[in-house]
């Protein structure tokens, strides 16, 4: 008995003891994300997906995106989230994620978008294990991204900046307005 | 040019920083206090003579007088401050004209009860009657109308 | 000490135009009511006094009156003046505000209607009480207020 | 040097376009630079001018065959559109010219606009005039002068109405330009009309094709299109009946008025039908349009110019009036004439605008004449000048009038039109009348106590007495002993016209006699009330002439009857007819429809993107069971 | 568009209120849209207990006013009622006067220093000039005997001479005071960040500081030279070299500044008076039960934070009629509300440490 | 002696647990979480003597002694603040949010202590040790400022709510130009590998090299640990404590006293690291084992922020603001451009 | 018996129901900020394929994770410029609520 727990443990991978734990917990806070009646609430929970997330990404072998996701997620997306459900408060938070009326035709939609996905996917055919994935991952992307694809890296980069310079624009207040 | 005054001021902290420091042990050690300090008030009960300046000079009604007619003299059976009412303006101290009433440079005044502040500086029973009937009793009549004569109540 | 009261002139002048006032040896200016305006209005804007400092406001509760009491300062020529008035209403004393001429006379109203009751009239937002709260009873500084409580004996 | 300046003549009108471009984009808020751009632009134009124009002067091929310089614009199917830059005599003169003059006012614009807000601003509008105008004066194709054409119309629109706070200057402008563009309607039909009769207007291609006009076309049509081209030069330089907007021009700031309304732009009329003149040529009832439109519209307006008041207006008619000699010149034939004219007038024209210029600075913008008095004592150099001036365009020799003048006069009494020659005459007479009675109402006589003038500063004075010393000495290129300038410009071929010396000194007399008779009226007699007297006794003529015989009033009265009730005709019809049946009949039909389909659309977000997904969905399921190959490419193309 | 403004209740329990003080903001983001200034959380009606005390008695209650200089706050009193009775102070008297008065304008400045500086966020520099008034108010300690409410003034004079120790301690004390206010200079004043937190911040415009009554130092910052002492020098003022700091722009920096260089010209002022201080009495004649004749009177000095008056009427008894203090700080918070207005949060604590106020005062 | 102490224990720890027959993949997890107690326990350590430290230095700066009646020169004053703290009630306001509210305090330690598995306290002293270690210590440590405004926002309190908003602006502003100090040095190494990146400081130091980025950063990480002179979050005479006004005892004791101290060690080992040389001897003194002197560089960062921090006056928001975005960014941009510039000379010389 | 291995499939598995949350989110939440938080799951699910699809199948190519980076930096702008109209929109009509977003100008 003892020996094939023993087998049994050994045979358990790290990736997949982590892949099973932090797939249930973004599984669990995303539906979290869109039950919960406070959006604040909401919005920390997104949190905990995103980390999770990447989480999951460092089970992919990509800790640089995963680090990432947790920089632009976690660290700026969620951070202007909360910022906007700041500026946009009200008295009582706790009724301001509710649903609208198209909730079962949403969630009708949802679940077969799901299971169509789910069982495309099993469509696929792989060669079954995968090579390694390189030691060193960021190198190369960073060779990639200012050789390959440094046309679309500099795309986003001004993407990012035509984003900052619209949101500023739309987001500003008109002071001449505000006399009254 | 700018960050002068920010070094001109990480300079002088850096200084105080092994400077000498001005913290005394309080209460292992103390200060001297300053003869004229305000500090705990002392009756000299033989100096007294019960005359009821003090409680007249007071601003605030402090001081609690009761005295006894023993022969021709005021005796003074009890001398009750109500520390928690005082001011320590001295008035009372410059009121007396036979330096009776002193202060001294005890400070420790606290009480753990607000009723325990109360400073009780004489309270004794009156001696037995001696009779000295050649001292006038006007003056006596007076120091007691003087005593009587509190000031108003306050509005 | 020096002389800082308004000169024998000025203060004739003052008389002439306003023949109800009254002027006390130390040259104190006693005014009737309805010329309390009008005087302070010269005295403020007139350039020989240019009194632009209302230094005091203050008011003393008299058996038969009120007394409104101002101290004024001149800048400019460094004269200072103490002007008075009388409120004979005891039961609704009334008195038209200074604000429009110095905004000094703001608070110091404010002080005067919450401690005596005097209500200051042709200012918005006044009277107003400041240092009590609002719905105390009465108005401390008369003399005729009681006031239960106090410490015990 | 002159061989680069020859080649390289497109820099001439670039050079103002580079300061327009740089006032406008990069240094308008800095007023003095602004104006140093524009000026150094003009002075580094008027250095390449002055380099081609010697070398075109000094090589006699170039009289026979311009030099062409040209790429291609545009090209379409039988349209061939080419910009160039064309040089040969007359070009290059009048290139010089402008350039010079342009020069020489900028400098005077920047102290006679000294302090105004918008200065910078109205250098960049100089200077895109100055590049316009060159443009059109180095055109060697018929559209391009078009659009330099249209351009300066744009900019003079532009400067009359500069000072925009100023409602009779918004309307000169207005009316400038709708003048103008009345003419230039027909102007551009004529072009139209070359281009598709002869299918170039490349001038040199022109002038070969229309030399045997009757293998393209009819001499009808040809009539035709020469009198519409004709209508364009009516428009732009003021002859009758489309002179009325040129006095109002005066509304402009007066550096406006000298260069453009005096000197330059003016005269792009004329240079136009000199440079069409192989069209005109060819039809001799156009040509006696030209010479008669041109002989009466320079009576015509030095009648009206007798009478007028204000300063400027004097010198605006009296511009019509020149401008009409040129035209008479041109109707005439000779190029020759016109353009030596056209020379001559524009140094001393500008000059008397500049002047003017001074004046009204000095005194305020005080513009009636009759309000000045004595300034030569206080304002020397302007007055001084003036008088050159004067002595120029009445045509008193040797100053640069008498030249000019003396070869039209010529011209025409030799061409055997006794008719226009005494029209010409007169109006000589009468120009040195009028133009004296401004010089000795606002110069001499007595100084009006509530006036305080002073001398305008020297970076305008300096302008002045170079324009007065060309004033003076500019005719002498052309004397008829010496006839440089006959050797030069002509149309055909030089034409050596022997001196006339009955014209010559019948001419002076003329201009002396109309000298006197204006310092007798007001000089002499300080009350002036001969003056007072003469305009009394023949007041009818006095007043149609003052009203400038009512030719406003008639267009205005024109415009109420007939324009306005043919815009009522069409707004019935678009009511009744384009909106009451095609417009709305159609938007009934679309709303009923829409009425139908609003429906569906709820507007909300979400429930669209529900049915976005359904049809995701819908795709999906198709291409994923349908064909397995289909959906392995779907979902990332793996076998 | 629409903006939310929300309401922020700072105090009467809040740190940088110097007390018990309440400002109701109304808030657009940090912007102040709105000010109302509540004071009268420590209203005692000090006024109102006077009319129950002698003449004598009201002087331990003018102590309670302004706290941190109460030795000024004596001495309007005791100087109005002088004034009603028509009392000669002995000259030794006034010099006494001038001098604690001044160390009393000292501590007082200081604590306002070491204050705007905590609340500024320096809080290094709040212990520093405690540390120093400490020697401040030792020496007044060791003529009146208590360390803040001493009062020390006597209607016609003082309640004692100096003691002798006291003029060793007081040159010990004048010699450092430059360099402590070096120090305060180094660590404060100099300070870039102090700087762009205080200059150009709740500026005062000096006619609007006049219309507003405001006196002391916030006038004086706005450029305005009213130093009672040198306007109209009571006591012996006259006899003194001193100079008047004043502001340029009068903003939270000049208001800040002037205290410092009145630091300085109080040791000068204090250097005279010991060097020229007769001998002679302290108290001067007066009578045993003060019993003024009926009347009125109003004195008024320059208190550390403004013009102090006392108006006193008497009915003739020995207890003051009615007696009336015109306090600097409760006059000077009176532009308070609208000096506040489009200034952040942050500068509502720079200016109301600027205008320096102790509740005491204002709420008497 | 000394110099490989932990390393030698881990060592000795893994076998032990092998020798127990336990499968490697629970002896990882065994070891994991040994590592991660001794870093907590090493936080809170840290934590209380930095606490002492603190006010002992701002006694000091002040002219007073600071505590000294506890335990010898008053040594143990934190621990009795410790216990003090924990026996405290956790005042629970009126509608509050309550599980944020709890939360908060509780999640405010964990990015510092994530952020310490890849710090190098020593020569192979490395948690893990990671090829992207700076990378994910900058993403973990952005973590913080959503705890801080949890902690705002949950309390329901105008005070707090404006320091939520304040922690928010500011630790996002200041977090570009820290990143983009460290760049440069990134840039000189070619690595986010921390160990890698203290190797690279064998000869030269980076402070020498990169003085400017060094400024930024420190600039930038007293920013970043909201300590005066930029400590408008809690600023006291302002906003009372900003996103901490409602909280009492042990979520207070949290909020002040670990989670400022921890992120303040962070800042500071990372400023050890990145420009201080990490746990390279200086001047040959190897005898002193590495992990001393990483901890001595560390510690005299704090000192400084202490010093700086008892020394200068609080700036306004919007000088903060203006600050971070008109002067440090730009200056950090050009350091990189410097920096850059600097290399492509350095390798064009070819030395 | 008990495996637990991965392989492909999982993280699909887990992506398509991540999508699928996130797309519920999207349909059904009446608060704008609510459907701008799943509009950034269903792109993270699609980050989770990305990188599954690089790591699984062409592990050296770095393709999945490159494009996994623009994603989020598409993703991270379009929160920035989504979270400005829903603050713009707010200040016009204090509402986020979409179900009142029904107009299409204003």
């Amino acid at each position: 008995m003892i020996d094939f727990t023993l087998t049994l443990l050994n045979s358990i991978s790290w990736v997949a003891v982590a892949f099973h734990t932090l797939a249930a917990v973004v599984c669990i806070s995303a539906l979290l994300v869109v039950l919960v009646r406070n959006i604040v609430h909401a919005v920390l929970w997104l949190a905990v997906c995103f980390v999770s997330l990447a989480g999951v990404f460092m089970t992919l072998d990509a800790a640089f995106i995963a680090a990432v996701q947790i920089l632009v997620y976690a660290g700026a997306v969620c951070i202007m989230v909360v910022f906007a459900i700041m500026l946009i408060r009200r008295g009582n938070m706790g009724e301001t994620n509710l649903f609208n009326k198209q909730v079962w035709a949403g969630g009708g939609v949802a679940v077969l978008v799901t299971v169509l996905g789910g069982f495309l996917s099993f469509r696929i055919r792989y060669a079954g294990s995968a090579p390694a994935v390189p030691e060193n991952t960021v190198d190369h992307i960073a060779t990639l991204l200012l050789s390959k694809y440094v046309i679309p890296f500099e795309v986003a980069a001004l993407l990012l900046l035509v984003a900052l310079v619209g949101a500023i624009f739309l987001a500003k207040e008109v002071k001449a307005d505000a006399d009254s | 040019m700018f960050g002068q005054g920010l070094l001109k001021g990480l300079e002088i902290t850096w200084g105080r920083l092994f400077g000498k420091k001005h913290t005394v042990n309080y209460p292992y050690k103390r200060i001297e206090m300053f003869p004229r300090f305000h500090g705990r008030f002392q009756l000299d009960v033989d100096k007294c003579i019960a005359c009821g300046l003090c409680v007249n000079a007071c601003p605030n009604k402090v001081i609690e007088m009761e005295r006894e007619k023993v022969g021709k003299k005021q005796f003074l059976t009890k001398y009750v401050m109500r520390i928690e009412y005082c001011l320590f303006c001295g008035l009372c101290v410059e009121s007396c004209n036979r330096d009776a009433l002193r202060f001294t440079n005890v400070i420790d005044m606290n009480q753990y009860r607000r009723k325990w502040v109360r400073l009780t500086l004489v309270d004794r029973p009156a001696p037995e009657a001696e009779e000295t009937p050649e001292e006038a009793p006007a003056k006596a009549a007076k120091a007691e109308a003087a005593a009587g004569k509190a000031p108003d109540k306050e509005g | 000490m020096a002389d800082y009261r308004l000169p024998e002139e000025l203060m004739e002048a003052l008389k002439s135009k306003f023949p109800g006032m009254e002027v006390s040896e130390r040259q104190d200016v006693t005014l009737p009511l309805d010329d309390l305006v009008p005087f302070m209005t010269e005295i403020k804007e007139n350039p020989d006094y240019a009194m632009d400092f209302l230094t005091n406001l203050t008011c003393v509760d008299y058996p038969d009156y009120f007394e409104m009491v101002y101290n004024l300062v001149s800048f400019s020529h460094g004269y200072t003046l103490m002007v008075k008035t009388r409120i004979e209403d005891k039961e609704n004393p009334e008195i038209p505000s200074l604000i429009p001429l110095w905004s000094g006379a703001d608070w110091q109203e404010r002080e005067v209607y919450d401690l005596l009751g005097i209500v200051f009239t042709g200012c918005p937002g006044h009277p107003t009480r400041i240092f009590l709260e609002e719905n105390f009873k009465g108005h401390p500084l008369r003399k005729d207020f009681q006031w239960e409580g106090g410490r015990e004996p | 040097m002159v061989e680069f300046a020859m080649h390289n003549a497109w820099l001439v009108p670039l050079l103002p376009a580079l300061s327009f471009l740089i006032i406008i984009f990069l240094t308008k808020p800095w007023k003095k630079l602004s104006a140093l751009v524009c000026v150094a632009g003009m002075v580094l134009s008027c250095v390449i001018a002055t380099l081609a124009a010697y070398g075109v002067f000094t090589n006699h091929e170039f009289t026979e065959k311009p030099l062409v310089y040209s790429v291609r614009w545009f090209s379409m199917a039988g349209l061939n559109i080419d910009v160039g830059v064309q040089l040969d005599p007359t070009s290059a003169m009048m290139m010089f010219m402008v350039t010079l003059v342009a020069s020489l006012i900028f400098i005077y614009a920047t102290g006679y606009m000294e302090g105004d807000p918008g200065y910078s601003v109205f250098f960049s509008y100089l200077s895109l005039f100055g590049a316009s105008m060159l443009l059109l004066v180095v055109s060697s194709n018929l559209l391009q002068m078009f659009v330099a054409w249209e351009l300066v119309g744009l900019c003079s629109y532009l400067l009359i109405g500069f000072y925009s706070h100023k409602i009779s200057a918004r309307e000169a402008a207005k009316k400038a330009f709708i003048t103008c563009r009345v003419a230039d309607f027909g102007l551009l039909l004529g072009l139209l009309s070359l281009q598709i009769v002869f299918g170039t207007l490349n001038l040199t291609e022109l002038a070969e094709k229309i030399s045997h006009f009757e293998q393209y076309t009819t001499m009808g049509i040809l009539t035709l299109i020469a009198l519409l081209v004709f209508a364009g030069p009516i428009g732009k330089s003021g002859q009758f009946p489309l002179h009325v907007w040129l006095p109002d021009a005066m509304e402009g700031p007066t550096p406006v008025s000298a260069l453009i309304h005096a000197a330059t732009m003016v005269v792009a009329g004329v240079y136009l039908v000199g440079r069409t003149l192989f069209l005109f040529h060819e039809v001799p009832t156009a040509m006696e349009l030209v010479a008669v439109t041109g002989g009466f519209t320079a009576l015509f307006a030095a009648s009206i110019a007798i009478t007028q008041r204000e300063i400027k207006r004097i010198l605006a008619y009296s511009t019509v009036s020149q401008i009409g000699y040129m035209m008479l010149a041109l109707g005439l034939g000779s190029l020759t004439a016109s353009m030596f004219h056209l020379w001559t007038h524009a140094f001393f024209k500008a000059l008397m605008f500049l002047c003017a210029g001074s004046v009204l600075h000095a005194l305020h913008h005080k513009a009636d004449v009759w309000e000045m008095g004595g300034l030569i004592k206080k304002m020397p150099i302007t007055g001084w000048t003036f008088v050159v001036g004067g002595l120029a365009i009445a045509g008193v020799p040797p100053f640069a009038g008498f030249w000019s003048k003396d070869e039209i006069l010529l011209a025409a009494f030799d061409t055997g039109h006794y008719v226009l020659f005494g029209m010409a005459a007169l109006t000589a007479f009468m120009t040195a009348f009028y133009m004296w009675r401004l010089i000795f109402l606002a110069l001499f006589g007595d100084e009006k106590p509530e006036n305080h003038p002073h001398e305008s500063p020297l970076n305008m004075t300096l302008p002045l007495i170079a324009l007065a010393v060309l004033s003076a000495v500019g005719g002498l290129v052309g004397t008829p002993w010496a006839p440089f300038w006959q050797e030069w410009i002509f149309f055909g071929h030089p034409h050596h016209a022997d001196p006339n010396y009955l014209i010559m000194i019948g001419s002076v007399v003329l201009a002396l006699a109309g000298i006197y008779l204006a310092y007798n009226l007001y000089c002499a007699d300080k009350t002036r009330a001969k003056a007072h007297a003469l305009a009394e006794r023949y007041r009818f003529f006095w007043t149609v002439s003052y009203n400038k015989y009512y030719i406003d009033e008639i267009y205005l009265w024109f415009n109420h009857t007939f324009i306005d009730g043919a815009a009522r005709l069409f707004y019935l019809f678009d009511i009744y007819v384009v909106d009451g049946v095609f417009v709305n009949g159609i938007a009934a039909i679309t709303r009923l429809s829409g009425e139908g389909l609003r429906v569906t659309q709820t507007g909300r977000l979400q429930n669209y993107a529900l049915v976005f997904f359904l049809g995701v969905l819908a795709v999906a399921v198709v291409l994923a069971f349908t064909d397995p190959s289909t959906a392995a490419g779907l979902t990332g193309g793996v076998k | 568009m629409k903006t939310q403004t929300y309401y922020l209740n700072l105090g009467p329990q809040h740190p940088s209120t110097h007390g018990v003080f309440r400002i109701i903001l109304e808030l657009d983001g940090e912007v102040v849209v709105k000010a109302t200034p509540v004071p009268g959380y420590l209203h005692r009606g000090i006024e109102k207990l006077a009319e129950a005390r002698t003449y004598t008695q009201v002087i331990p209650y003018t102590d309670r006013m302004d706290y941190l200089a109460a030795m000024l706050m004596n001495w309007g009193y005791v100087e109005a009622v002088e004034k009603l009775m028509g009392i000669e102070v002995p000259e030794r008297a006034e010099y006494i006067r001038v001098i604690v008065g001044e160390l009393s304008r000292i501590a007082s400045h200081m604590i306002a220093t070491g204050a705007y500086g905590a609340d500024i966020g320096a809080l290094t520099a709040f212990t520093y000039t405690f540390r120093d008034r400490e020697y401040v108010i030792d020496l007044l300690e060791m003529v009146s005997g208590s360390r803040m409410t001493f009062s020390y003034f006597r209607i016609g004079g003082v309640a004692a001479d100096f003691p002798e120790e006291f003029y060793p301690a007081v040159k010990k004390l004048l010699d450092q005071i430059p360099a402590m206010c070096d120090e305060y200079d180094g660590l404060i004043t100099g300070n870039e960040i102090f700087q762009a937190r205080t200059k150009f911040v709740g500026i005062i415009p000096p006619e609007v500081a006049v219309d507003y009554s405001l006196s002391g130092p916030v006038l004086r910052g706005s450029g305005v030279n009213y130093d009672l002492r040198k306007v109209r020098p009571y006591s012996v003022y006259d006899r003194f070299d001193f100079e008047v700091p004043l502001g340029k722009n009068g903003d939270c920096w000049d208001r800040f500044r002037i205290r410092i260089e009145e630091m300085r010209q109080s040791k000068r002022i204090i250097e005279q008076a010991l060097e020229q201080m007769p001998e002679g009495p302290v108290l001067g004649k007066v009578p045993k039960v003060i019993k003024p004749p009926v009347g009125d009177a109003y004195a008024e000095i320059e208190s550390s934070k403004g013009v102090y008056g006392c108006y006193v009427v008497s009915d003739g008894s020995p207890k003051p009629y009615r007696v009336h203090f015109r306090r600097p700080s409760f006059i000077n918070l009176g532009y308070l509300g609208k000096l506040l207005e489009g200034w952040k949060i942050a500068d509502v604590i720079a200016i109301l440490g600027s205008i320096d106020i102790v509740l005491g005062e204002v709420d008497c | 002696m000394g110099e490989n102490i932990f390393v030698d224990f881990t060592a000795w720890l893994r076998g032990l647990i092998s020798g127990l027959g336990v499968p490697d993949l629970f002896n990882d997890i065994i070891l994991m979480i040994v590592k991660l107690a001794a870093i907590i326990v090493f936080i809170a350590l840290n934590a209380t003597w930095l606490v002492y430290m603190e006010r002992k230095i701002c006694a000091y700066i002040q002219s007073r002694v600071g505590p000294r009646h506890h335990g010898p020169v008053g040594l143990l004053q934190p621990v009795f603040d410790v216990v003090k703290l924990m026996t405290k009630e956790i005042v629970l306001p009126k509608n509050v949010d309550l599980v944020v509210f709890l939360l908060a305090p509780v999640l405010i330690v964990v990015p510092p202590i994530v952020a310490y598995s890849v710090l190098p306290f020593g020569k192979d002293m490395v948690a893990i040790d990671m090829n992207i270690g700076l990378f994910f210590l900058v993403a973990v440590t952005s973590l913080s400022t959503i705890m801080f405004w949890m902690a705002g926002w949950a309390s329901n309190n105008k005070y707090s709510l404006v320091g939520g908003m304040r922690v928010v602006a500011q630790m996002v502003s200041y977090e570009l130009p820290l990143v983009l100090a460290m760049l440069g040095v990134v840039m000189i190494t070619g690595t986010l590998n921390l160990s890698e990146v203290v190797n690279a400081q064998k000869n030269v130091w980076f402070i020498f090299a990169q003085p400017i980025a060094f400024l930024i950063y420190f600039i930038a990480g007293v920013a970043e640990t909201n300590r005066p002179p930029f400590d408008l979050v809690e600023g006291e005479s302002e906003i009372i404590a900003g996103p901490y006004t409602e909280y009492a005892g042990m979520g207070f004791a949290m909020f002040y006293g670990l989670a400022e101290f921890a992120n303040m060690m962070v800042i500071s080992a990372m400023c050890t690291v990145m420009f201080l040389g990490g746990w390279l001897a200086p001047f040959g003194l190897t005898f002193i084992p590495s992990w001393v002197w990483f901890f001595l560089k560390m510690y005299l960062v704090i000192f400084i922020f202490m010093w700086v921090r008892w020394t200068f006056p609080r700036i306004r928001v919007d000088q903060l603001m203006g600050f971070g975005w008109k002067v440090l960014v730009p200056l950090s941009l050009a350091n990189i451009f410097i920096t850059g510039t600097g290399m492509y000379i350095y390798r064009a010389i070819g030395w | 018996m008990l495996t637990l291995s991965v392989s492909l499939h999982h993280y699909l598995i887990l992506a398509a129901v991540l999508f699928g949350i996130g797309l519920f989110g999207v349909l059904t939440k009446r608060n704008a900020v609510a459907v701008l938080i799943c509009i950034e799951l269903m792109l993270n699910a699609i980050n989770i394929n990305l990188l599954a699809f690089n790591k699984y199948i062409t592990p050296n190519d770095f393709i999945g994770q490159i494009f996994s980076i623009f994603v989020i930096t598409v993703a991270a702008a379009e929160v920035g410029v989504g979270l400005a109209i829903v603050i713009a929109i707010y200040r016009n009509k204090l509402s986020v609520n979409l179900d009142e977003f029904d107009w299409l100008k204003w």
